[in-house]
């Protein structure tokens, strides 16, 4: 591969960040094209690789290795197999759809975007990188910039709530931190590639110690039940596009990083310490889907959901490492990364666009809404039928691979989580009932609906959960060569 | 030509037609009228020339692998998809033509026939669908064209509290249907239904009948929510909230039946489990008879009709489960054209009327709207099993069936099932023609327009003609065509005269109370009338336990969690402050407590 | 007189010191505690010097260094209680406790 | 005169004080001393980068080592120098009288810094050590408020001078038992004096005035005061530039014992350190949550600080020390950044409470930014300095396996948290006071100095290497030595 692609990718928010901090002031408009532009080429260049991306081989492709600190051996070591591929494709559609969402912003433009492109930075690197230091320095370029983005353009408790998911996201890099100089040391190759790190074979002892770390180090950005506190109140005050990265991309990054690190370098570990997880992952299914039933607030109840959702994604990655049908429960948590964070994208690009105009998310305020918003109530309840796991949307597919999975590893837990698929519908369609539909409201009847372009980003996000929903084999076609390298490890 | 190409076009004809009408015509009402019915019509057609073209080969491609996974997408061409596909896409299309009068004046109408599409598309897709997971998401769909319909009138808190608790209880249903269909995935290692009911290879062989007990039981509960069986069968009733049309097309003649559609297609594999099918069958008859209970003191046009599509749905499923296969199917088609007739009828008054209390429409001269009273009296007497319309020949194989089966006692219990059904069926009819008072001369009372009456009129003709359809049915569903005795037929007979005559005896005669024999004993006629208590036990029980988990794990997370997280963070707060008052200002303090620590260290360096 | 007698000695000087520090009000009295540590020191090298040193040299040249750097210490110090004198009007250690927290 | 050059830095910078006490003699105006001043430190810069590569012993054998390692500290502390002349030129909150007179003070200072980078006996140590203290502790004394200029004075030499004695009295043992002064004869006799009890006491006793200058418990309590009391440019100084010269001491008293093949067992000693470094980090981190002024904080996080600096030094290894001088060099510039914050607004006040940052993003969009490199260094967040630095010095510490105490430290950093994002929350939320809303407009040799200090910050944070090599290659060379 003679270009580097993936660093372009990667290149592309940089200059992104850059360009936005060198507009002079006051020049809002310039701003918001150039992020635009940068994030449709990130688009485009994604399509590429996806494109190039040699499915009947699997692996890693499109390599770029270069020294970096090659005293301690970092190495600015960049390649993609099937589910960087996928999720690199997440971040570029969320990142193009979030900017386009985020199109109206009025207050502190260029500052908005450099931190949002700079946030963007991180979440490819995550995904593209095979150094254990590069991947943590990803991860933590990707946690930073919700800091300010919460605080400054947030709502809602904005600052209780940026605080809370720093400190979280924080203490939980900081059990990650000691856990990944661990496998370093004592691999003892002097390498952070984890290609090389996954050749070595750790002790068992040393696996189950510090898996755990690894795990729940990752897991608290993943939204890990019971550690997933900071998650829906930062997704309410975070703003759209914000929560749309946020839910949308940076809590995959938790899973990603259990999946690669986790996983991959500590198969024995993470088979010990399996069952446990597997119990907790589905013990926050539900959690997540009763105290959804409860909120009052919009963007709660999608924060909860979210927090079930990513349930299944831990759920499907602890079972597949069980064994018992690993290929369906990798797939399946992969692809549930996949189309939930479409999914909650549009969620929030919706709610966001509906908050913009009402100035409230207090679902008993509305009422009705679907005669003012036909369009946005209509984007919303196709967004939320995903997350209910109907067939023909993105999620159904990757719902079914995990508990699949999950009835034959363990079957009365499967089943409980089966039928918890009916309290997600309960919460999503009482907000449905409560906020769309029942008698006109005419206090909201001065609200626009969505029109031109700011339907783009929504259908856009629609398109691809309906096109995934019907056509599951694109992704699966290319993650499971990925996933079947992944199970030889076992 | 090839069945397979033609099944795509009669089941994504209408797919195309909603997406276009939804995504370019929403204003454009008549144009998405024309591409609906134009798909509706494609549909038909093509339907109809697939069951000509009589059973054929299965034909499926791989949809999706992923290790152990492997769904088929594709066609079954027996003789139970081409039938009832042919029946689906007719009264498909017929209810489309009819909704043209009867939405004519409502507003977003470009919805509505756009979800009849979706509904058509869903629909025939299920019944022509040959792997398990195929059929479950299209099942799927159904249930969210169903739940869109119902809730169509959404403005209207009713109706969108009725989408919301058919969606809710046929989820639930569905869950043992998902949990069914992922065990028998995961036990046999496939989902195709062909590979799965062979004699020799499928699962039957696979797995013990304790197992197999289990897995067809799963698969029932799904049964039971989308074809309405006890206890699931609440949300039916209150589905009428949609328009009439769609009761009529979804939730009597087609949607519903998709559930013993379903029963008819495993067949084999409830047949191989005794348990199941004594479960099947008390659940059918005592659904049967709690429905016609309920029937007979419901005043609500639509929702008698509903909870007689409840019983009927319990008839065939009881049929089925007793062996007849045929009955079953029989019942399930023609069934399906009766019962669209009825509610078109019922529609026919309540689009005059707009009232749907029958009493009311009986008073206002419902009679007078002869096409549709014609419509209604055939419908209704097909309903109650007399001969010889389509209802009499169904609901006899029906009865035969069970008979048959030697499953005495519930065949006496389906036969006072039936006698119920015709007593309430002509308790309706009867409020209708023979009103408790007078009609007013002057009442202006006319018929419904020709797009509304043509269907009810081609319905009334396949409701006489109906039972002609017996021998062609068993001919393509490779079945013999079973012989009765007049004798054997007789106590069906009887009992459906005298459930007419009962009817007649409490609300026909003119010196009639109209209270019905039930209104005697006052604890039945409050059992029947608040529905068996089956919503208020739901209530009570299991939406309170719903909540009250919610509002305890609400605690937990605000509480415990949070709390817990903001009170470790006001600890470390804390213990900051009194860390930073160590920070006294009193130097010597700060010089001492240096030399403490020093002398300190400086001991176990010392004494090591 | 052996090592270790010296080394007691300037143990007692040192301790001394440190408890004048600690213990006293008068800044000026601190400041003569802290020389007493320094003299302590001192004593200590000059016993070291006479008794195990190779080089005798060095530890007067401590000594030598440390009075030196003494008498600036205090020089500053002092100069330091001055503007601490014209400010407040005191010199008591426990009462300018005003940076704290 | 190969010697001389070896002395190159010290000297110039010597001669630049002794020139600028000639102008002040002579009368000259602030301007001008100012210029001299920061034409000599400029003049040192040039001269620690020209001594770089050289290796020697200018004076008597084993008294002065000049090598890359101490060449490189005393690059970092003369650049330190500068960036701190850059906001002395018309010093805030110092009394008018002083201002001609800080340049000089600094200057004294710093060449008795530079000293101790390179002293290798312990005589010269101590001297060196006292000429670094003695004109900061006079510096402090001309606050603007005499009342908090005197306290904050006062008590800290207090603490330095029985800092200075208790160091004195732990050499006097050293001496006592070796026979020497020299650290490398020091070295040599180490086997045989590791088993003498009295050796390790006088050691940790010899080790405290270094530590006291680091600010590491139980040595920490002048730190806060400290930065409060004294005038904002001397609260710089010391916090950047004198911390340097305290790091490059330690890292030479250590590597006195040699790592990896450690001649005699430290064992207990390394317990000590790890003992007191969870101290300090917990007690700085904690404390710090509650400050409300901007340099009150800085001074408890500066313990912090400490406290990871000796995680990393603990381990004995040449990748901690490695570590150590590369966060060093990051650390002086995250420091500074926020320092310079401090001088810039508090321009006009005594204290700099965090509430004066109120609405900084729009008095100055430019110090916000460098306010937020700043912090996020401090934090330890990439892609700063901060976060690779506390990489590497993590790293030295789990190389020898100490996952608890890597633990500890990391769940610190993430308490820490708290308390800066608190400040950005200040800066970048909140509307200025009524009393400051005037915009900020920095010098421009200010924002030269910022732009230089945030591009090290982001540099080494994105591309460490040719640091890491640089720091590598001077641990070597001080290993070397012994």
């Amino acid at each position: 591969m003679g270009i580097p692609i993936l660093s372009l990718i990667l290149l592309c928010p940089v200059l992104a960040t850059a360009a936005v901090m060198l507009v002079p002031a006051g020049r809002d408009q310039m701003v918001r094209w150039i992020s635009v532009a940068f994030s449709l080429l990130a688009l485009i260049l994604s399509a590429i690789v996806w494109m190039a991306y040699d499915q009947t081989v699997g692996g890693l492709q499109f390599e770029e290795i270069v020294p970096w600190v090659p005293a301690v051996g970092i190495t600015w070591h960049m390649a993609v197999d099937g589910f960087g591929v996928l999720l690199v494709m997440l971040n570029s559609l969320v990142w193009f759809t979030g900017v386009l969402t985020m199109w109206s912003l009025a207050y502190r433009v260029k500052e908005y975007f450099a931190f949002m492109t700079l946030l963007v930075v991180g979440v490819y690197g995550v995904f593209m990188t095979q150094d254990l230091f590069l991947l943590f320095f990803f991860y933590e370029i990707a946690v930073v910039p919700m800091y300010p983005l919460i605080l400054i353009w947030g709502s809602t408790r904005k600052e209780y709530a940026a605080m809370k998911l720093m400190l979280y996201l924080l203490v939980g890099s900081a059990l990650l931190f000691p856990a990944l100089l661990a496998i370093y040391h004592v691999a003892g190759l002097g390498t952070f590639s984890m290609v090389e790190l996954g050749r070595h074979t750790f002790g068992i002892e040393f696996q189950k110690f510090v898996y755990p770390f690894v795990y729940l180090g990752f897991g608290v950005l993943a939204g890990m039940f019971p550690f997933h506190g900071w998650s829906p109140s930062g997704h309410v005050a975070a703003p759209s596009a914000v929560s749309m990265l946020h839910a949308g991309v940076l809590m995959k990054l938790g899973a990603f990083g259990i999946l690669v690190v986790g996983i991959r370098l500590l198969p024995e570990g993470a088979t010990y310490w399996a069952p446990l997880f597997a119990v907790l992952a589905a013990c926050g299914i539900l959690y997540g889907a009763f105290v959804a039933l409860r909120q009052t607030d919009f963007k709660f109840v999608i924060g909860f959901s979210s927090v079930s959702h990513m349930g299944i994604v831990l759920l499907g990655l602890n079972l597949g490492v069980l064994g018992v049908a690993s290929a369906d429960a990798f797939n399946g948590a992969v692809f549930q990364m996949f189309a939930h964070g479409i999914m909650t994208a549009l969620f929030f690009s919706t709610v966001g666009y509906i908050y913009d105009k009402a100035h409230t998310k207090t679902i008993s305020d509305f009422g009705g809404l679907g005669s003012q918003m036909p369009r946005a109530v209509t984007i919303f309840i196709i967004a939320g039928l995903c997350g209910a796991g109907l067939p023909g949307l993105a999620s159904f597919w990757a719902e079914l691979l995990v508990f699949l999975a999950a009835m034959k590893t363990y079957p009365i837990l499967g089943a409980a989580i089966v039928a918890g698929l009916v309290l997600t519908a309960m919460y999503i369609l009482r907000v449905f009932q409560q906020a769309f539909f029942g008698p006109r409201n005419p206090k909201w009847d001065g609200l626009t609906d969505m029109v031109g372009w700011e339907l783009l980003p929504r259908a856009i996000l629609v398109a691809v959960l309906i096109l995934f929903g019907f056509f599951p084999n694109l992704i699966l076609g290319l993650i499971d060569p990925t996933t079947q390298i992944l199970m030889e490890g076992f | 030509m090839n069945p397979a190409i033609l099944a795509i076009v009669v089941i994504f004809t209408p797919l195309v037609a909603f997406a276009t009408a939804m995504l370019f015509c929403m204003k454009a009402h008549r144009i998405a009228q024309g591409l609906i019915l134009g798909g509706g019509a494609v549909s038909v057609v093509g339907a109809f020339l697939l069951l000509l073209g009589g059973p054929s080969e299965t034909q499926s491609i791989v949809w999706l692998s992923s290790g152990s996974l492997e769904l088929s997408f594709g066609f079954m061409f027996d003789g139970l998809s081409l039938s009832f596909g042919a029946v689906v896409a007719l009264i498909t299309f017929l209810v489309q033509v009819y909704s043209i009068g009867y939405m004519h004046h409502d507003p977003a109408k470009t919805r509505y026939f756009a979800l009849l599409g979706l509904f058509g598309w869903a629909m025939l897709g299920f019944v022509y669908a040959v792997d398990l997971l195929q059929a479950l998401i299209f099942w799927e769909l159904v249930g969210l064209a169903s739940f869109f319909l119902i809730g169509f009138w959404y403005e209207k808190p009713s109706a969108s509290a009725a989408a919301r608790k058919a969606f809710l209880l046929t989820r639930i249903g569905d869950t043992g249907l998902l949990i069914g269909i992922l065990l028998i995935i995961n036990i046999s290692g496939m989902a195709h239904i062909p590979a799965l009911l062979d004699a020799e290879t499928g699962l039957t062989t696979m797995v013990s009948e304790g197992t197999l007990t289990l897995l067809v039981l799963l698969i029932f509960m799904g049964i039971m929510g989308k074809s309405a069986q006890f206890p699931l069968h609440t949300w039916l009733p209150d589905a009428m909230e949609g328009p009439t049309p769609v009761s009529a097309l979804l939730h009597s003649a087609t949607m519903v039946a998709a559930g013993v559609f379903l029963f008819a297609r495993l067949h084999p594999l409830f047949m191989a489990s005794e348990t199941a099918i004594l479960v099947v069958l008390c659940i059918a008859i005592f659904t049967a008879l709690m429905s016609a209970t309920i029937a007979m003191v419901e005043t609500d046009l639509k929702k008698v009709l509903a909870y007689s599509s409840i019983g009927q749905l319990a008839f065939m499923l009881a049929a089925l489960a007793a062996g007849g296969l045929l009955a079953g199917i029989l019942h399930l088609i023609l069934h399906a054209v009766f019962k669209a007739l009825l509610f078109l009828c019922a529609g026919s008054y309540i689009h005059h009327f707009e009232t749907n209390d029958m009493r009311e429409i009986g008073r206002r001269g419902g009679r007078r709207m002869r096409w549709t009273t014609a419509g209604l009296v055939i419908g209704g007497a097909s309903l109650a099993g007399l001969p010889p319309l389509a209802g009499f020949f169904s609901k006899e194989e029906v009865l035969a069936s069970l008979s048959h089966g030697g499953y005495h006692l519930i065949w006496f219990l389906a036969l006072f099932a039936a006698f119920l059904t015709a007593y309430y069926t002509f308790r309706m009819v009867f409020f209708i023609i023979l009103p408790d008072r007078p009609l007013e001369a002057d009442a202006t009372v006319h018929d419904s327009s020709p797009v509304i009456l043509g269907p009810i009129i081609f319905l009334t003709i396949a409701t006489v003609l109906g039972g002609l359809i017996l021998g062609p049915l068993a001919a393509i569903l490779l079945l013999d065509v079973p012989h009765h005795s007049l004798l054997s037929m007789l106590p069906a007979i009887l009992c459906a005269l005298a459930g007419v005559f009962v009817a007649w005896w409490d609300f026909g005669r003119s010196r009639a109370t109209r209270r019905g024999f039930v209104g005697a004993v006052p604890v039945l006629h409050r059992l029947f009338s608040r529905k068996w208590y089956v919503d208020d036990v739901y209530q009570a029980v299991f939406a309170r336990f719903i909540q009250l988990m919610a509002t305890v794990l609400h605690r937990v997370e605000v509480d415990l969690l949070d709390g817990g997280a903001d009170r470790l963070a006001d600890v470390t707060r804390w213990t900051g402050g009194w860390t930073a008052r160590l920070q006294s200002g009193w130097v010597q303090a700060y010089i001492a407590s240096g030399v403490v620590v020093v002398a300190l260290a400086g001991y176990f360096l010392g004494s090591r | 007189m052996s090592l270790s007698a010296f080394l007691l000695v300037s143990l007692v000087l040192f301790s001394a010191g440190l408890v004048a520090i600690m213990s006293r009000r008068n800044l000026v009295t601190i400041l003569v505690g802290i020389e007493l540590m320094l003299n302590a020191a001192s004593i200590n090298f000059m016993a070291f010097n006479y008794y195990t040193a190779v080089d005798p040299v060095v530890g007067q040249i401590i000594v030598l260094v440390i009075i030196g750097l003494a008498a600036a210490e205090v020089a500053i110090f002092l100069s330091i209680l001055m503007v601490l004198y014209r400010a407040r009007h005191d010199v008591d250690v426990e009462e300018i406790r005003e940076i704290r927290g | 005169m190969a010697n001389v050059l070896l002395i190159l830095p010290e000297l110039t910078i010597f001669l630049a004080a002794i020139l600028v006490f000639k102008c002040l003699i002579l009368g000259l105006s602030v301007l001008h001393v100012w210029r001299v001043a920061f034409a000599g430190s400029l003049l040192g810069l040039g001269a620690c980068l020209i001594t770089l590569g050289m290796t020697g012993e200018p004076f008597h054998p084993g008294i002065y080592r000049v090598d890359l390692f101490s060449q490189l500290m005393k690059t970092v502390i003369a650049a330190a120098l500068v960036l701190v002349l850059v906001l002395s030129d018309s010093p805030p909150v110092m009394r008018r009288d002083a201002w001609r007179e800080l340049p000089f003070f600094l200057l004294l200072s710093s060449a008795g810094l530079m000293m101790m980078t390179s002293a290798t006996e312990l005589i010269t140590l101590y001297l060196a050590l006292e000429l670094s203290a003695f004109p900061v502790y006079a510096l402090i004394v001309l606050h603007r408020d005499r009342r908090m200029g005197s306290e904050g004075a006062t008590k800290y030499m207090l603490q330095g001078m029985v800092a200075s004695a208790v160091t004195l009295y732990g050499m006097s043992f050293i001496f006592g038992l070796s026979g020497t002064t020299y650290l490398s004869e020091i070295a040599a006799a180490l086997p045989e004096l590791g088993s003498q009890p009295l050796f390790w006491v006088g050691l940790l006793l010899l080790l405290a005035g270094f530590l006291f200058k680091l600010a590491l418990f139980p040595f920490h309590f002048w730190a806060p005061d400290t930065y409060f009391s004294s005038p904002h440019p001397v609260a710089t100084f010391i916090a950047t530039v004198s911390k340097v010269a305290a790091i490059a001491v330690l890292c030479r008293m250590v590597a006195v014992a040699g790592w990896n093949e450690a001649s005699i067992d430290g064992e207990t000693l390394r317990i000590v350190l790890i003992v007191l470094a969870v101290a300090a980090m917990t007690l700085g981190n904690l404390a710090a949550l509650v400050q409300k002024d901007f340099k009150r904080l800085l001074g408890y996080s500066a313990i912090a600080h400490a406290g990871y600096i000796v995680v990393a030094l603990q381990a004995f290894s040449s990748l901690g020390h490695t570590a150590i001088v590369f966060y060093t060099i990051g650390y002086l510039a995250m420091t500074w950044i926020c320092f310079m914050v401090a001088c810039e607004v508090g321009r006009n006040r005594d204290t700099v409470p965090v509430s004066a940052l109120a609405g900084l993003w729009q008095r100055s969009p430019m110090l916000a930014l460098c306010l937020l490199i700043g912090i996020f260094g401090l934090t330890g967040l990439p892609p700063t300095v901060g976060f690779i630095g506390k990489w590497f010095l993590f790293s030295a510490a789990l190389e020898d396996g100490q996952f608890l105490l890597v633990l500890i430290a990391a769940l610190n950093s993430a308490v820490a948290v708290y308390y800066y994002m608190r400040v950005l929350r200040v800066a970048y939320l909140l509307e200025p006071a009524k009393e400051d809303t005037g915009i900020l407009a920095p010098s421009p040799l200010v924002v030269t100095g910022a732009m230089v200090a945030c591009l090290v910050v982001l540099w080494m944070g994105v591309a460490p290497n040719y640091f890491w090599e640089i720091a590598a290659e001077a641990i070597v060379a001080l290993g070397a030595t012994y």
